[in-house]
């Protein structure tokens, strides 16, 4: 075999285990019991190779090499015959591992079989997903915990160090919204967030207000119902109200 | 409310929802108008009434509930809606790794990596950007490393109902006949 | 290519695309199977026939291109399937803005800002209407900004029994670290 044919053998296999199963099969070698030294010679013609190669997983082409050996030799200690004890066959862990490496390696090209079968139909989805839609941004479709690790990670390399003693200038205070909420509740038995809304023209007056609803909520000072999501909120006196 | 109604209202929301649609769900929609028939017998009416009027589409039960899906032979000119050349196909590492995961679950990388015996973060990860699994809490004990799981996207991709739709896993006696018989 | 056929493969096209239609992608898609009549057409077709069989949906031209909507009589039932969260949908601010909050809590909008650089507002208000953040107390010292945190809701959706089990920088880095990435 020619190195060419070994390099592409080789990028062929998903693993050592990969390896081993492909030797087992070529030279008809019996799983449940495999003739060690030779298939150890076979495997370490391709470690070497992979190593040479700068294969990705050239480690652990090594690492399976190191337990070839280590089970050719414990093959060659003299069995004690008057021993009690059963003695294992040093190759039973790996007999192991290669049967459930099998299975899986099976199921592998059932998947991908069935990934075949499935391509050519495509799912439906919505063009908008909701009329309610609050931002003008493309919504992600579905976020998982992944995406919020790979978005800090993200985040994290483009922070910069904040500039010290900077003073975030605001238009409008906490304070002087819940002062003038409570002057509308003390004047009305109950408003309309909505209605709220369409008074003031920027978006930051529009969140201090929702945060001081917020914070007169957590003070009892206000109450909000909400008949359901997207409904608008209706806000009245609350238990504390006036304290 | 009759049939005629029922799946009409069915087909809305089969075209609106951005999920397959389940019977909970479709109660849940229904609210007050208590609908007189399961979902499941709405949907059969539905896709009858489809292969009649040669629709291009058919209702596909997937992942718990029922989503619109096209018919295979328009794959050639769906394509072009893509900018990749149609949809990419797992690599052998990926599905060995999703294979493990699927039938194992929830399963930690270590898990992954002694069966498969080669380092898996590659393949962990293309999972994971294509949403097929998801991270889904820690183990017990000390080590307490993360746990993986199947996604319901992985569900939809290989067009199943619930994870107890998958392949039974293969007996290694019957791979091992298999193999015999392959020889011969 | 007959009308029939056309009108069949413009159906399958506006099931599976994620944006409008437009012509330009029509004809990408058709190829060399030069259609013999303009979307428009086409469309006008099609739309025909969905009024003829009484469909629960029409298309409808926007932004330059044709999209399947439902008709506005089954608003009222298909508000349902967005009542609760099944996927969680956020835009890319929101995101941004959860990431950040979940890995260092608690933290205030400043924090927030410095780190993304900009107005963080509409994605906590956002944030705090499904829930997935929640206000608690407020900094020690002279400002006493908000001291935003996630929220049980949060926690139930990702499968995590408290903040803790969150993958930490360091399996982060390990599931990233990987610049070889799997070509798949």
């Amino acid at each position: 075999m020619t190195l060419k044919a070994h390099r592409i053998d080789l990028e062929m296999f998903e693993g050592p285990l990969d390896l081993l199963l492909f030797l087992i099969k070529r030279d008809e070698l019996n799983i449940y019991d495999i003739p060690i030294a030779q298939i150890t010679k076979d495997f370490l013609r391709y470690v070497d190779l992979a190593k040479e190669l700068k294969l990705h997983s050239a480690g652990d082409f090594i690492l399976m090499a190191a337990t070839l050996m280590k089970i050719k030799a414990r093959m060659l200690l003299p069995v004690e015959a008057d021993s009690d004890d059963e003695i294992e066959d040093p190759r039973t862990e790996l007999m192991n591992m290669l049967l459930e490496y099998k299975r899986y390696k099976e199921a592998a090209s059932v998947f991908g079989n069935i990934e075949q079968q499935e391509r050519p139909h495509y799912y439906h989805i919505p063009v908008t997903w909701n009329p309610q839609q609050e931002d003008q941004t493309a919504l992600l479709e579905d976020v998982k915990l992944y995406d919020i690790m790979l978005t800090f990670q993200y985040l994290l390399k483009n922070y910069e160090e904040p500039v010290m003693h900077s003073v975030a200038v605001e238009e409008v205070t906490l304070t002087e919204q819940v002062d003038f909420l409570s002057g509308l509740l003390q004047a009305n038995k109950s408003l309309r967030f909505s209605s709220l809304l369409e008074q003031f023209e920027s978006r930051l007056i529009i969140v201090v207000t929702f945060l001081a609803i917020l914070e007169m909520l957590r003070s009892q000072q206000l109450r909000v119902k909400q008949t359901e999501l997207f409904d608008d909120l209706i806000l009245s006196r609350g238990t504390e109200f006036g304290h | 409310m009759d049939i005629k109604e029922l799946t009409q209202i069915v087909e809305a929301l089969l075209i609106a929802s951005p999920e397959p649609l389940t019977e909970t769900r479709f109660k849940a929609c229904m609210g007050d108008d208590k609908a007189t028939l399961p979902l499941q017998d709405i949907i059969a009416e539905l896709q009858a009434e489809y292969e009649r009027s040669e629709r291009a589409f058919l209702i596909k039960e997937v992942a718990g509930g029922f989503q619109l899906v096209t018919k295979a032979e328009f794959e050639v000119y769906i394509k072009g809606l893509f900018t990749k050349a149609g949809k990419l196909r797992l690599s052998q590492a990926a599905l060995e790794t999703l294979a493990i995961v699927s039938y194992r679950q929830p399963v930690t990388r270590n898990d992954i990596e002694a069966i498969r015996g080669v380092s898996s973060d590659s393949s962990l990860r293309t999972l994971l950007d294509r949403k097929l699994l998801e991270i889904r809490g820690r183990e017990e004990g000390p080590g307490r490393a993360l746990l993986y799981r199947t996604s319901p996207e992985f569900l939809q991709y290989f067009g199943l109902n619930s994870v107890q739709d998958l392949p039974k896993l293969k007996e290694v006696e019957d791979i091992l006949s298999e193999d015999q018989r392959e020889l011969i």
